[in-house]
């Protein structure tokens, strides 16, 4: 562990292949790598969702070649229940761990916190790869579930006990299909684990001369609360995972009641507890969302700054916001369970604080918001993106007025209402902030400008189309349909598959959309025109250094920091924007002290 | 010196392989030859009363069985007091050959008006059985053999429209309970035997075939009131009877 | 064991603020005006506050497993207590001695490095007897599981006893993890190029682990 | 480009505020006694949270409009209440806003949740199953049986494994496959859960709550309205899950006695 800071101290750029691309110690190629990830899995996701929706859309209908997929699972390609539900929740799994959270956290956070902070690497550079490489065995892991027996599991990614822990008689895909489920997300958790070790020391202590915590870039800051976030949360749920696996094969009874009779047979556990289960998972499970949605607070934050042309009415406030978001997040993590069963009073006294976040939620968007006036806005794929991000987030917050609130839960909880919410505020918004990081820092990720045109296209499809996805959820969910259902047998749905179909074909074509983006990045990453060294005129220090930046960031010389980040809508040398790293002096626009 | 005698070994053992083999295509030929065992089933005393099945549940079920409501299957008297769903199956005096025939004819397990036809199924060790559905709501189909037998659990669901599932019992077992989860009243019987075996008609009254002459132990088995054996002596042409008469509980 | 010493390191100073990577930001702030006046002020090495990050990781996993029982063990009916195996105790003390030898041996090669003592005689002897203090730690744990075994408590047989192997084995885990600390630390004394700061953190470890199993001990002790 | 994507934002947010406001999609027309306030708390917050999100929405698509792309020669202004008045702003109205929203909240939870059954309703059992729900009545002599899992065997219809010969409660515990209950009396609800984590919702009713395996919890409620509805499951039990159901009959006390001694005869 500990020389590895040696190793970094006598810095050699490695050469052979091996070091350099695959087992790297480089953060910049790790981040690299687990953008790779992400982008594999969110492509896996996309297309288990568009297999669901096609089934939702047009029950019982041949998809033929599915029963490549699945002999069992879909015999004949007519898609059975089982296998919709291990199809919703890999779905699930993969989008929440390997895209939400590695993309916009380990992916651009190991590329570009360092460098913001002005510092050669992580500290731990083998932890660092470590981290990648444990994450990608797990997502391997996750994914062989598809090839045993009977399939992967179809508990959901909340995976409840105890139908995660009775085994095979509960199910197709409960027994192996679990068992390879808990250890990927073990595993994912070690992975997070090392990573989040890392971002914190790195902010800690690698900052460069003059880089007070104060002149942190956003970005810098939201990456730095988000790995506390991680390393809280993630410590809770691999022990819930360890648990969990001990009750299925061991023979355990964490949380496994007693005198349980599934399928005519009595089991043979006794006396656990079904809700520990629920609130070890949510305790991690809450936080997990703003994992996922907090980078991208911050890298909408930097991005609108080089955009606007202007300082935000205040940097810090959305700093202190960022900070009581994660802070609140592991005070409400009870509103998942208003109607489990759990003390009707906690569910009371979980519900204020869930209220409470919409307010540093709001002050966030207000700031954003007013801030654009006056500015002069740039609109380019990565901006328009960012702006995107406070529409789906105003979007999907306001739904959870009506979450936040048990009353009103007893009529909403597990409807579609629900998929809606969590889709917008958390997935959709998580994804535009992924794809402005992307047209943002391409240039500086791989020294080539993406095809500003497609971008643009890419944007317009991708805002109207998730409209049409994620809001019409909320509709159904208000007529309470109930979500995880394979198929609608109520006479009361029936009504209602013309809008599932709508969803259904808004979703494919939004899918679609998304190719554009794919060729756009593999294009541009080839054959893009050549990026200079700022093309945003940027101010952080990122933009202060080659594109792409030097083996150790910085060329061997070490950037000292002379001012807080984002000098824009000054008059200077260079234009209305000053360097962090420029000792010239301004008269700061506004100063917020 | 050693390759020379597993060589010799080898030649041994294909040479026993082929008699064997021809031996008992011999058997299928004369099959002509073969005797059979015939007799009826029937019950002694009052037929226990079988409770009706609220299928409210689910309204395609329901309407089903709107003209004749339906009823549990456990123990099911015909006229004259004929027991059906009786298996009858040979369980001593078959030689290892003759017990390893497979019949030709393919047993289908029917889902129709989210009841079980047949409610008990008879099949020989290894014999591909078929699962077809003609109801237009999804069971799922799930048996539950015995751990120790070495039979394999499954547990798969067929929507309306899907293919029939072809599955096979590795080993001998009386009997494997199938149920239906989503329609928790589905409930049946698979009964995996050696060799030739029968299931009585609504009258009770059944006949195995391909016996070949011998004597024999015949064993009924019914799902509520156990089993019973007799002993049977089957000569060539000429079908022995047994007759069963099981106590109503 | 070679614990022949070649020359001893130079007498640490603070590192050149030249370096941007490993040796600690600057923390100080650097005015607008552009001149540096730059106060040898620097936050600590990185494994040193690593070591707290994953301290605080551990910390949160027994929480985890702690809230479990307890919750656990408040909504059972069939929670049947047992006897601690004797041996714990004594295993007890060993950890709690391996920690005042590590202490010493910390103590040493610090003044051994800082040269205030030029001759120390072997400073590595005490980590050597710490690691085998810690070996016979884990022995006797295993020592206590197989007693279990043979009253007949085993990992599933009753929730007390599923805790007790849980908590137990994953303590133990942590406990190997800080012998390859301590083995490593040996090595680099040895090639004599060790770090102060690598020291410490494994010392913070390694007295974390005998802290943390007192805590163990307690919880058992009181609960199961 | 930005005035696309202005206009876009704003024909977004007026297209998704129609449905809501011409009720197109609405829940079922509610038949419980606590069921209005819950429907005014639902209706409270669309308007707070509807007002919410046009203006947010109408706000960022102005700004953007205004600003996007602006002459190299124009200054950059900050919006005149700065960044103070906004969070003073924020913690005002919204903290007002969702106070208000959680206190009268409460009113509608604790009828539900904290009061205790009236000590006149009726108990009945309701045990959530792999993928089916079953319903218990006491019978004349108002007691329920001692529930044996061991004896538990769909097979023969013993869907709560009672033990008739020897338990003398059970033997005229009533066991059916929908829920019949008499108008305006209110159900004591004694949720038992067989194998795995349930839910009972009934949309009409606005009563949800799940099952908890091991821990019996309960629930009261009041129908007020003569009809079938559906009992669903909202907790994700395994393959059958989306067809796990059974049916609701609110009858006149008359038809449920009836009914009841119908069942009963079924027995």
């Amino acid at each position: 562990m500990h020389d590895i800071t040696a190793h970094s101290l006598q810095h050699h750029a490695p050469t052979g292949f091996i070091r350099k691309h695959v087992f790297s110690l480089d953060h910049k190629v790790i981040g690299k790598q687990y953008y790779a990830l992400a982008l594999v899995a969110a492509i896996c996701g996309m297309i288990l969702s568009w297999l669901m929706r096609i089934h939702l859309g047009w029950n019982n209908a041949r998809i033929p070649g599915l029963q490549l997929l699945s002999k069992n699972g879909a015999p004949g390609g007519v898609m059975t229940p089982e296998f919709y539900l291990q199809l919703m929740t890999m779905h699930g799994t993969i989008m929440v761990f390997f895209v939400l959270t590695t993309a916009p956290f380990a992916a651009f956070g190991n590329f570009f916190l360092p460098i913001q902070v002005g510092a050669e690497d992580m500290p731990f550079p083998r932890f660092n790869m470590m981290s990648f490489w444990v994450t990608f065995v797990s997502f391997i892991v996750l994914m062989s579930s598809f090839f045993v027996a009977d399939g992967p599991t179809l508990g959901g990614w909340t995976q409840y006990a105890p139908l995660n822990a009775v085994g095979a008689i509960a199910g197709p895909g409960q027994g192996m299909g679990v068992v390879l489920w808990m250890i990927s997300i073990a595993l994912f958790c070690v992975g997070q684990l090392l990573g989040s070790l890392n971002f914190i020391t790195t902010t800690l202590d690698l900052r460069t001369k003059g880089m007070s915590f104060m002149r942190l870039p956003l970005s810098a800051w939201a990456w730095f609360i988000t790995s506390c976030m991680g390393l809280t949360a993630f410590a809770v749920l691999m022990p819930a995972c360890i648990l969990a696996i001990l009750d299925h094969v061991a023979g355990t009874s964490f949380f496994v009641a007693s005198n349980l009779v599934v399928s005519d047979q009595l089991q043979p556990h006794s006396g656990g507890s079904t809700l520990l289960w629920q609130h070890l998972f949510w305790f991690f499970g809450h936080p997990e969302v703003y994992i996922a949605i907090v980078p991208g607070l911050g890298i909408v934050s930097h991005i609108l700054l080089t955009n606007m042309r202007k300082q935000m009415l205040s940097q810090r406030v959305l700093i202190y916001c960022m900070g009581a978001l994660a802070v609140l997040s592991y005070m409400v993590y009870g509103h998942h369970m208003f109607v489990s069963g759990m003390n009707p009073y906690s569910s009371l006294a979980f519900s204020f604080p869930t209220l409470i976040i919409t307010i540093p939620a709001t002050i966030v968007v207000l700031i954003w918001t007013f801030s654009l006036y006056g500015s002069k806005l740039r609109i380019n794929s990565a901006s328009l993106f960012a702006l995107g991000f406070i529409s789906m987030f105003v979007s999907g917050g306001v739904s959870g007025f009506f979450l936040a609130q048990p009353s009103i839960d007893i009529m909403l909880h597990a409807t579609y209402f629900v998929v809606g919410h969590f889709h917008l505020v958390m997935a959709v918004a998580a994804m535009f902030g992924i794809f402005a990081g992307t047209y943002f820092w391409f240039p500086k990720m791989s020294g080539r400008m993406m095809n500003e045109k497609l971008g643009q296209v890419h944007f317009i499809l991708s805002f109207v189309g998730a409209y049409c996805i994620f809001m019409p959820f909320h509709y159904l969910g208000m007529v309470g349909n109930v979500r995880r259902y394979a198929s609608f047998v109520d006479d009361f749905t029936v009504p209602l598959i013309p809008v599932h179909r709508f969803i259904t074909i808004a979703a494919l074509i939004t899918g679609a959309a998304q190719v554009i983006f794919v060729y756009n990045l593999v294009y541009s990453r080839f054959w893009g025109k050549l990026a200079t060294e700022n093309p945003w005129e940027g101010t952080s220090l990122e933009w202060s250094t080659t594109s792409p930046p030097p083996f150790d960031n910085f060329g061997g010389k070490h950037p000292v920091v002379y001012h807080d980040p984002y000098q824009y809508g000054v008059e200077s040398s260079t234009g209305d924007y000053v360097m962090q790293t420029s000792p010239e002096q301004v008269a700061t626009p506004r100063d917020e002290k | 010196m050693t390759k020379r005698y597993s060589m010799f070994a080898a030649i041994l053992t294909t040479l026993l392989l082929v008699g064997v083999g021809t031996l008992s295509l011999n058997k299928k030929v004369n099959a002509a030859g073969e005797g059979s065992i015939t007799g009826t089933v029937k019950l002694n005393g009052t037929p226990p009363h079988m409770r009706g099945i609220d299928m409210s549940k689910d309204p395609y079920c329901s309407k089903a069985h709107a003209s004749d409501p339906a009823k549990m299957e456990t123990v099911i008297v015909g006229k004259d007091q004929g027991l059906e769903n009786v298996v009858l199956y040979i369980s001593q005096g078959l030689s290892g050959s003759e017990a390893a025939q497979k019949p030709s004819s393919e047993p289908v397990f029917d889902q129709k008006g989210c009841m079980y036809t047949p409610h008990v199924l008879a099949m020989d060790v290894g014999q591909e059985y078929k699962v077809t559905t003609s109801d237009q709501t999804a069971h799922n189909i799930h048996p539950e053999p015995n751990p120790m037998t070495g039979n394999i659990p499954w547990n798969r669901s067929q929507p309306p429209g899907a293919p029939p599932i072809v599955q096979t019992w590795k080993a001998e077992e009386v009997a494997i309970p199938v149920k239906c989860n989503i329609h928790p009243w589905m409930h049946g019987w698979f009964v995996v035997v050696k060799g030739p075996y029968a299931t009585t008609d609504e009258s009770g009254s059944y006949t195995i075939h391909g016996v070949p002459p011998g004597s024999y132990t015949v064993t009924a088995w019914q799902e509520e009131l156990g089993t019973q054996t007799a002993k049977v002596t089957v000569a060539a042409g000429a079908p022995a009877k047994a007759d069963f008469t099981f106590k109503s509980k | 064991m070679a614990t022949t010493l070649p020359e001893p390191p130079q007498i640490e100073k603070h590192r050149t603020p030249e370096r941007g990577s490993g040796n600690g930001g600057w923390k100080d702030l650097v005015p607008a005006d552009g001149d540096l006046k730059v106060k040898l002020d620097y936050s600590p090495p990185p494994s040193s506050t690593g070591i707290w990050v994953v301290l605080f990781a551990i910390t949160m996993m027994f929480a985890a497993f702690t809230s479990a029982l307890v919750v656990r063990k408040g909504a059972a009916i069939d929670w049947q207590s047992f006897r601690l195996p004797p041996i714990l105790y004594f295993n007890t003390l060993l950890l709690v001695a391996s920690s005042v030898t590590l202490e010493i041996s910390r103590r040493r090669v610090a003044a051994f490095m800082g040269g205030l003592k030029a001759h120390v005689q072997n400073p590595a002897r005490w980590l050597y007897i710490t690691l085998g203090l810690g070996l016979l730690f884990v022995a006797g744990q295993y020592i206590a599981w197989l007693q279990l075994q043979a009253e007949g408590l085993y990992l599933a047989t009753n929730p007390s006893s599923s805790f007790f192997y849980l908590l137990t084995v994953t303590h133990a885990l942590h406990v190997l993890g800080g012998l390859g600390g301590l083995l490593y630390v040996i090595r680099k004394l040895h090639k004599s190029a060790l770090r102060r700061d690598q020291l410490v953190s494994t010392a913070r470890y390694w007295h974390f682990m005998g802290l943390l199993w007192v805590y163990l001990l307690v919880l058992l002790w009181v609960k199961v | 480009m930005a005035k696309l994507f202005a206009v876009c934002i704003v024909v977004i947010a007026i297209l998704s505020a129609i449905p809501i406001l011409r009720h197109t999609w609405v829940a079922p027309e509610d038949i419980s006694t606590h069921g209005h306030l819950i429907d005014e708390q639902m209706s409270e917050t669309m308007a707070e949270a509807g007002i919410a999100f046009l203006a947010a929405q109408f706000f960022l698509a102005f700004f953007i409009w205004k600003s996007a792309n602006r002459g190299s020669g124009e200054k950059v202004k900050n919006f005149p209440i700065g960044a103070k008045g906004l969070v003073l702003a924020g913690f005002l109205v919204v903290g007002a806003e969702v106070l208000a929203l959680g206190v009268f909240g409460v009113k509608a939870w604790a009828d539900q949740y904290l009061r205790p059954p009236a000590a006149d309703a009726m108990p009945i059992q309701v045990q959530a199953g792999q993928f089916a729900f079953y319903f218990r009545y006491p019978g004349p002599d108002g007691k329920f049986g001692p529930l044996h899992p061991d004896q538990i065997s769909e097979a023969n219809q013993n869907f709560f494994g009672l033990d008739t010969t020897h338990d003398p409660d059970s033997k005229d515990d009533i066991v059916t496959a929908e829920m019949a209950v008499p108008v305006n009396k209110e159900i004591h609800l004694l949720m038992h859960s067989k194998d795995l984590g349930h839910s009972f919702f009934v949309r009409e009713l606005r009563v949800q709550q799940d099952f908890v395996p091991g821990l019996d919890v309960s629930l009261h409620f009041t129908a007020t309205k003569i009809g079938k509805y559906e009992i669903v499951c909202t907790q994700l039990c395994g393959l059958g899950h989306y067809n796990m159901k059974a049916y609701l009959e609110v009858l006149s006390q008359q038809d449920f006695d009836d009914w009841l001694k119908k069942e009963a005869a079924m027995q």
